[in-house]
């Protein structure tokens, strides 16, 4: 067991744990602040595959932009004295067993398969250079496609979100 | 239960230095809580300003209850203000102290007599631990009061008292 | 469009020109005066803390009706022909034992209301404004010379003198018109308003200096 | 889902809320509701739908006392304890009324230092309002030059009557001292000392373009509006009505002095915002130092204490006197029994009145909005509870 | 082996052993009384009207989508800033095409307005109630 | 476990230990400097002291009488509160803030971590602040609480934008985003520095880099979210003692932080202006401590000086002048390297 | 207009309405108005394009002895500048005047004051509730008969 | 055990049934978003590991740059729409949302 292995089930139970707690949690805003940590347990996790960049973007969008997201929105649309902030379940018994057919067949299958592990792959030392050349290069479709899907996102989700978001000021008592 | 629940019966070097120490941490950073009532509180405006600095004493306003040590009660307390006080008062964290500055809030001051809605003195609804007179008091005469309750603070002691 | 380089330039302009006033004033001398080791000397007309000079009250009770928080109590008691109490500084005679002059300094809003009326100028506002206590009792200023117990006494003394002239004058009143009703004298000595002190006798010092 | 487990919460005056309404205290402990005003307000997230004011913290039965008093003179400590950052104005008002329910024409030195002291005082209470209003704002260095200035002012007062800010200054029938020796020289050089000052609180806040953008088009109040809700002083002034009690309704020897009252023009924004009240303000000091150097100049000598009545005792009546404070109209209506002490004083407040038109301005606006219009609307809790 | 990223991982470490180590030093040393009055929310001193936990209102939120959009595309423009000046004119060109687009989606939503927090029109109040005819005002005085 | 105690040592943890330790010693003791320098700075551009008792000269012992008060608070957490989440956000408000020095390089010679990508490092930790601030807002049940975290969030979000895009103008320069690297190519004298390059872009982006980093560290004329003459104190209303002291650290730190980045990407970090006068390791030190104070004096300076914005002005600072300026300088600096 | 002109209108317009006139022989004339005809007497005042009394200076709630209360308006006009003094008694056990709230605005604090310290109730107020006083505070203490209360929420009112 | 391929497989595995779990049980929308987000790190969890371990080299990553973009669109858009339903039906919960769509 040497320290890689050691932060490796550190990261993994966190990561782990917390979703524990996003999905059963009672209380969503209780899941929706374990996802910061799920969030920052696979960052680490992607530290550990030599993915820094992807693990700090991993940060900066999970935890500064859709976290927050999710918080603006679940405090938006509860209360946390109603019954919705408790959200109910449904159907668990099926779900679970549902849910346990699916992880044990995922886990077997990545079990017996003999993956192609390629030894000796040292990770380039600056990812990020080479991610930049492949964006420009090999991605540079899908890169652009990507500005074409955030500027879709954009628009959808602000003329989604408008609405007469003004209150009505009654200037009458 | 932290160290200052407790009390000890007997001292010793180590508790007479660090009840030394931590005195004089409260004593100096008196934190008071932004709160004026009336007229006093104009006088106490400028006792934080530049003429008088109460910052020297490293007296700094906190809007919050939560984060001030020290409530100076700067005006007339009046019956419908008392309970606000009382509730500001509890929700401050201790430890806390109180000055009351000014003849109203001492003892209701000139409204003593015929105020039908003036509490005659803050000591009604909350311990206070230095009576400042005046009306206003002079900003000096604040700073005073202040030095009295560091003074006082200085004399506290983990130790028991044996009365 | 215009309004916006405008707004950019101006926020830009002005804040330079805030911080420019702020940068001198980082060098200009404070003016703040450092209390406890430099005290401000009050100019002469201050208005703090009062003070009786109790060798010339001579009772009179004006300050106190004068007074509009009512914050001065006094109680006087005729003086015996025998007592001397000697003459204010004025060379007016005093007449009364002041056996209590207290001053509730924490009620008294200094408005100076008190001063003027004073026929001999013994009430009068100092400079002093550092008195600030533990205990608001202690904020109860008495003046008089006399201590309470000397107070009962004189107060004693004052009844018998008083019961003494009733009857002298009753027995003279009697003896002048044996016949007539006689006045009936009630309680001489409208005994003083003797409402105890709100508070136990201060163990403060009487004020003497100044 | 409809909120089943809630009952509708409500504001005080009845009126239940929409579900992203929320009543927020503003007060009475709170940094910038200068004292102890409390605004309940209904937000909708950061805009504010409603004010309701609450006021009476402060109440300290000022009539009542006016009533208990045993002489007219006793009342003035009390009036000093309404405005107390405008004391000499208060006495000047009252000091008014009872000389005119007397009949008594005081001298002219006392017409002179009274004019003096009270021009001062409005500076000292402009300087107050302009920084606390750029506290509100989030400008804390200039709140503390004008303290610093204002302690100049409070220094003038305490050689003259001993008292840095509850006076007990102005009597009926003349003032308490007569000025010190040296206090005209003095006086002019503070008038010296504090021209440029202005320039320097207008170039570090008035002039400020956050501050600008922060008050200018807030809290409008249109003219009429203004006079229906009876607001004066400078909140009139800031709507742009040309109104100044002492050169419309001129009491004392107001009319001895060339000045101009200052109105808002909507220079930054719409006439009658709060840049337009705040700047009435600032103009107006500029004012009183010219009156001040008049007065200063034409001051004759006399004795002050020639017409103090001995014993004042009017005859049974009533009067109705204004004056301009430092917060506008300031009028005491005293009813006389023909004894020594009143027998009705009601004191209408300029503060008072100016705070009631509050609700109307602040409606539609936001938080930061509010903190504003109520710092530019420049109340002194004294004097609104009295 | 602690690569670079472990040192990071051990900054994180340490700042929470910091924050661990004040708060047990001042439970230590701090005294605490509860009592009911104490722990009651603090609102100017006044009792809390309602609960604080309401649904607030969208407007916190449209600008956190129009965020997220932006903040991916920073991810998105961090490695090509970096390899900019060796890939040069094809990079450029490429990031011209990236950037318009999104510009173009900057300048819908700047146009509709969505850049702007919330902020009604300022309400001017009026002098209103049925039985009013407005007074008019001579010249000298509004004037 | 034998194996693991040698990994131990082997891997130099101890070492990278006592380095991560090294900006804890300097930011405590910064942040009581800092707080001190604060009021004093303050106090005399308002023509006052500030702090002179305490302790002697000048009150100098006074924020450490300050914090060793701040230990002996009670602690509060009120009744309506969400205890777990208000104990919970300190930490991450801490955490958060203090990671970030791991890639600030204080010397050529000292630097947390050198990882390769540290500026982006920098920029994304910086955001678990404002999930700290949510939860702390959030948590307390307070009114004021609650609008001060919003806002604050709304806020920080906004301007992580433009400040990410100024730093990018100067990443395109620079062709990397490790902070050492950075550093070292503004070697020399001190129009080496980015800031004097390209002229005026770099110069814009550096403004605009100030301005939002102010807002990112909630400080006038961007103080919207613990406003005190509006919200009371903002998301830390009803925190005490302790966790109040943390956030007021923190808060502390991240000025330090973004002065830091400011200086390291803009003001040449640990170069010595003079070209090889007082270089080296130690005098680094000295050079990058003097212009992240630098940076903190003018933030300070500001901060005495504006009124606050009010949220919607803030919204549009971000939204509608720094961000499209940014870009503007993007785009000039691009246009300038091409042709 | 002088007082005695503006009296005049009023008593053309209203007659009985009238009680009494004053003008000589005090410091400031007034008119003393039937309670039930206060509002109209306002409106007209106000709207008459002669008068236009368009701002209500002071109103005040006075207790006048013998049982019956007092509610002074002083008007002023803004436009014309002249001020008259309208005054209304109403018996202490029925208490009663129309509010005129809605013909100054600015009545409306005062009114709720007088109610508040006089106890006079101004019907037809949209929002006549307790001001300066806590709601449950018993008794109007600016009539001569008040009594200070001995305790108030557990709290010593007297010294 | 040394820790290669198959924990991190394993790892996301779990990742992936924890979400979909979230997915089918929960009714509030937000939380089925939050089981969403779940599916798709463990996704490019995997996309990594293969990255690092079976040769795909520095294309995972940038698969999984895109997945994450991906992510951040699919968010926003759809927390966009749950808002939008929120104000319409005054409700995130899933059932009866549909229920009131009739
Ligand atoms: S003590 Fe005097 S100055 Fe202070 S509040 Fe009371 S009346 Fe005002
Ligand atoms: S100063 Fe005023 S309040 Fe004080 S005792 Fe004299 S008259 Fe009374
Ligand atoms: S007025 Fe003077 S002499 Fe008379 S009782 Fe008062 S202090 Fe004594």
């Amino acid at each position: 067991m040497n320290l890689y292995d050691i932060v490796f089930y550190f990261f993994a139970f966190v990561t782990l744990a917390s979703a524990g707690v996003v999905v059963f949690s009672r209380n969503i805003i209780y899941s929706a602040f374990a996802l910061l940590f799920t969030f920052f347990g696979v960052a680490g996790i992607y530290v550990l595959l030599n993915a820094d960049f992807i693990a700090v973007s991993q940060i900066l969008i999970y935890v500064g932009g859709i976290l927050v997201l999710m918080l603006f929105g679940v405090m938006l649309t509860n209360k946390v004295i109603d019954v919705e902030m408790k959200t109910g379940t449904l159907q668990t018994l099926p779900a679970s067993v549902l849910v346990a057919l699916i992880a044990g067949a995922l886990c077997g299958i990545f079990y017996v398969t003999d993956w192609k592990i390629v030894r000796g792959v040292s990770a380039p030392a600056t990812t990020t250079n080479s991610l930049g050349e492949m964006f420009m290069t090999t991605y540079s479709l899908p890169f652009e496609v990507a500005s074409i899907v955030l500027l879709v996102a954009l628009l959808g989700a602000a003329m989604i979100a408008r609405k007469d978001r003004l209150p009505q000021i009654k200037n009458q008592k | 239960m932290g160290l200052l629940d407790k009390q000890f019966n007997n001292s010793n070097v180590i508790i007479t230095s660090l009840d030394n120490l931590l005195n004089w941490a409260r004593l100096s950073s008196l934190w008071q809580m932004q709160f004026g009532l009336a007229c006093c509180a104009i006088e106490m405006m400028a006792t934080a300003a530049s003429h008088y600095d109460f910052d020297r004493f490293g007296v700094i306003p906190r809007a919050t209850p939560r984060q001030s040590d020290v409530m100076i009660v700067a005006g007339t307390v009046t019956l419908k203000m008392a309970s606000r006080i009382k509730r500001l008062y509890d929700q401050m964290s201790e430890p806390r102290y109180v000055i009351s500055m000014g003849s109203c809030s001492n003892c209701g001051g000139p409204y003593w007599e015929h105020g039908y809605h003036v509490l005659k003195g803050v000591d009604r609804v909350i311990p206070v631990d230095v009576y400042v007179p005046g009306c206003p008091p002079r900003p000096e005469a604040l700073m005073e009061g202040l030095i009295k309750l560091q003074e006082k603070i200085r004399n506290e002691s983990l130790v028991k008292k044996t009365t | 469009m215009r309004q916006y380089f405008r707004d950019i330039f101006q926020s830009v302009w002005t804040i330079l020109v805030g911080m420019k006033v702020t940068f001198t004033h980082l060098f200009t001398p404070a003016v703040t005066i450092q209390y406890p080791d430099v005290k401000l000397k009050l100019p002469e007309r201050a208005r703090n803390r009062l003070y009786v000079n109790m060798d010339d009250c001579i009772g009179c009770f004006q300050c106190d009706m004068a007074c509009p928080v009512d914050c001065i109590k006094i109680e006087t008691v005729k003086a015996l022909p025998t007592d001397d109490l000697g003459l204010t500084s004025t060379g007016q005679k005093k007449r009364l034992w002041v056996t209590q002059f207290d001053i509730d300094i924490a009620k008294c809003c200094y408005c100076g209301l008190c001063v003027y009326p004073c026929p001999t100028e013994c009430i009068k506002m100092t400079d002093v404004y550092e008195f600030s206590e533990f205990d608001r009792h202690n904020l109860i200023y008495n003046y008089a010379t006399v201590t309470p117990a000397e107070g009962v006494e004189i107060k004693a003394k004052a009844a018998e003198y008083e019961k003494e002239q009733a009857a002298k004058k009753a027995a003279a009143a009697a003896q002048a018109k044996a016949a007539a009703p006689a006045p009936t004298p009630v309680a001489a000595k409208p005994s003083p308003p003797s409402v105890p002190p709100t508070v136990p006798p201060s163990d403060k010092p009487t004020e003497s200096k100044q | 889902m409809p909120d089943t487990l809630t009952a509708p919460i409500k504001t005080s005056t009845g009126r239940a809320l929409r579900t992203e309404e929320m009543v927020i205290n503003m007060g009475p402990q709170h940094p910038s509701t200068h004292g102890v005003l409390r605004l309940e307000l209904v937000v909708d997230g950061e805009i504010v739908v409603d004010v309701i004011p609450h006021i009476g913290y402060l109440h300290r039965c000022f009539e009542k006392h006016a009533e208990h008093m045993t002489n007219y003179q006793q009342v003035i400590p009390y009036c000093d304890r309404m405005d107390y950052v405008a004391a000499m104005n208060m006495e000047l008002g009252y000091a008014l009324a009872v000389e005119k329910l007397l009949g008594i024409k005081v001298p002219d030195r006392v017409e002179y230092i009274r004019v003096i002291m009270a021009e001062l005082q409005r500076i000292a209470s402009h300087l107050i309002a302009a920084g606390t209003y750029g506290l509100d704002i989030g400008a804390f260095t200039p709140f503390l030059y004008m303290f610093r200035d204002r302690e100049r002012i409070l220094d003038l007062f305490e050689t003259t009557c001993g008292a840095r800010l509850l006076y007990n200054y102005i009597w009926v029938g003349g003032v308490s001292h007569d000025l010190p020796p040296g206090f005209i020289d003095k006086a002019k050089a503070f008038c010296k000392y504090f021209r440029p000052k202005i320039k320097e609180y207008n170039d570090l806040l008035t002039f400020n373009e956050i501050f600008v953008k922060r008050t200018a088009n807030v809290g409008v109040l249109p003219a009429d509006v203004a006079i229906a809700y009876g607001c004066s002083g400078p909140m009139l002034r800031g709507s742009g009505v040309n109104w100044d009690l002492r050169r419309d309704d001129p009491y004392s020897i107001y009319d001895r002095f060339q000045w101009q009252p200052q109105i808002g023009k909507g220079e930054m924004g719409t006439v009658g915002d709060c840049w337009d009240r705040y700047i009435v303000r600032i103009r107006e000091m500029e004012q009183s130092i010219n009156i001040i150097e008049q007065a200063l100049e034409q001051i004759p000598e006399g004795d002050v204490m020639s017409a103090i009545p001995k014993r004042i005792r009017p005859n049974a009546g009533e009067v109705y006197v204004r004056t301009e404070s430092a917060r506008g109209e300031l009028g005491y209506y005293i009813i006389s029994d023909g004894s020594t002490s009143p027998y009705r004083v009601k004191a209408r407040s300029p503060s008072f009145v100016n705070l009631s038109v509050l609700p109307e301005i602040c409606r539609g606006s936001m938080i930061a909005d509010v903190v504003a219009i109520t710092g530019s609307t420049d109340i002194v809790l004294g004097e609104v509870d009295r | 082996m602690l690569t670079e990223f472990g040192r990071v991982f051990i900054f994180f470490i340490i700042g929470a052993i910091f924050v661990a180590g004040g708060l047990v030093t001042a439970w230590l040393v701090r005294p605490q009384r509860w009592y009911p009055n104490k722990l009651t929310s603090y609102e100017c001193g006044e009792e809390p009207i309602g609960d604080s936990w309401v649904r607030f209102n969208i407007r916190f939120y449209v600008v956190a989508l129009i965020f997220l959009v932006f903040d991916v595309e920073v991810v998105f423009l961090f490695p090509w800033a970096v390899v900019y000046q060796k890939l040069g004119m094809y990079a450029f060109v490429e990031m011209l095409i990236f950037l318009a687009v999104l510009l173009v989606g900057y300048a819908y939503v700047w146009g509709k307005g969505d850049l702007d927090w919330d902020k009604p029109e300022p309400q001017i109040p009026s002098v209103k109630g049925k039985e009013v005819t407005k007074p008019q005002y001579a010249e000298e005085v509004t004037g | 476990m034998e194996q693991f105690l040698r990994n131990i040592i082997d891997n130099n943890f101890f070492i990278y230990g006592v380095m991560a330790v090294v900006p804890l010693l300097w930011i405590v003791p910064y942040a009581l400097f800092a707080v001190w320098l604060e009021r004093k700075v303050s106090a005399h551009m308002q023509d006052r002291l500030g702090p002179m008792r305490v302790g002697g000269w000048h009150g100098w012992a006074q924020t450490i009488a300050d914090i060793l008060k701040l230990i002996q608070k009670e602690d509060i957490v009120p009744t309506a509160a969400d205890r777990k989440l208000h104990f919970l956000s300190p930490w991450i408000v801490f955490i958060g803030s203090y990671a970030a020095f791991a890639a600030i390089p204080f010397s050529s010679a000292f630097i947390g971590s050198n990882i390769n990508i540290g500026l982006f490092y920098v920029i994304a930790v910086s955001s678990l602040v404002v999930v700290g601030i949510l939860m702390a807002g959030w948590s307390s049940n307070n009114k004021w609480s609650l609008f001060g975290a919003m806002r604050s969030a709304a806020q920080i979000v906004s301007y992580e934008i433009p400040t990410a895009l100024a730093l990018l103008a100067v990443v395109m320069i620079a062709g990397t985003l490790n902070l050492q690297e950075i550093n070292q190519q503004q070697n020399g004298w001190f129009w080496q520095w980015y800031l004097f390059r390209k002229f005026p872009f770099i110069f814009v982006a550096f403004v605009i880099y100030f301005v939002a980093s102010l807002a990112e560290t909630n400080r006038t004329p961007f103080d919207i979210p613990e406003a005190e003459s509006e919200l009371v104190a903002g998301y830390h209303t009803e925190y005490s003692g302790m966790k109040f002291a943390l956030f007021f650290l923190a808060e502390y730190a991240n000025m330090f932080a973004v002065s830091a980045i400011g200086s390291t990407l803009f003001l040449g970090g640990w170069n010595s202006p003079f070209g090889d006068f007082l270089g080296g390791p130690f005098w680094g030190v000295f050079w990058f401590l003097s212009k992240g104070m630098l940076f903190v004096f003018v933030q300070m300076w500001l901060r005495w000086t504006l009124p606050r914005l009010r949220v919607d002005q803030l919204m549009y600072v971000s939204w509608k002048v720094l961000t499209p300026w940014a870009f503007a300088c993007i785009l000039g600096v691009g246009f300038w390297m091409m042709f | 207009m002088t007082s005695q002109e503006i009296s005049e209108k009023l008593k053309a317009q209203f007659g009985d309405a009238i009680l009494e006139v004053k003008i000589d022989g005090v410091l400031d004339p007034y008119v003393k108005v039937s309670p039930l005809s206060v509002k109209s007497v306002g409106l007209f005042l106000r709207d008459n394009p002669d008068i236009q009394f368009d701002y209500l200076m002071c109103l005040s709630g006075v207790d006048n002895g013998k049982d019956i209360l007092g509610v002074v308006y002083h008007l002023y006009s803004m436009t014309k500048r002249h001020k008259i003094t309208i005054k209304v008694d109403v018996p202490k056990a029925q208490a009663e005047v129309p509010s005129v709230q809605s013909v100054w605005a600015s009545a409306n604090w005062h009114e709720r004051e007088a109610y508040d310290m006089v106890g006079i109730v101004f019907t037809g107020h949209p929002d006549l509730r307790r001001i300066l006083l806590p709601d449950d505070y018993p008794g109007y203490p600016l009539r001569k008969d008040f009594k200070v209360p001995e305790f108030y929420q557990g709290m010593k009112v007297p010294y | 055990m040394q820790v290669s391929l198959i924990h991190y497989l394993i790892l996301s595995a779990i990742l992936f049934s924890l979400g979909i779990y979230g997915v089918i049980t929960r009714r509030n929308a937000i939380m089925v978003l939050m089981g969403i987000e779940l599916i798709l790190n463990s996704a490019n969890i995997n996309f990594i590991a293969f990255a690092r371990y079976a040769g795909m080299q520095l294309d995972g990553q940038a698969i999984a740059v895109f997945v994450i973009i991906l992510a951040a669109a699919e968010a926003a858009i759809a927390l966009a729409i749950v808002l939008n339903i929120y104000h319409r039906f005054n409700t995130v919960n899933v059932d009866e949302i549909s229920r009131l769509k009739e």
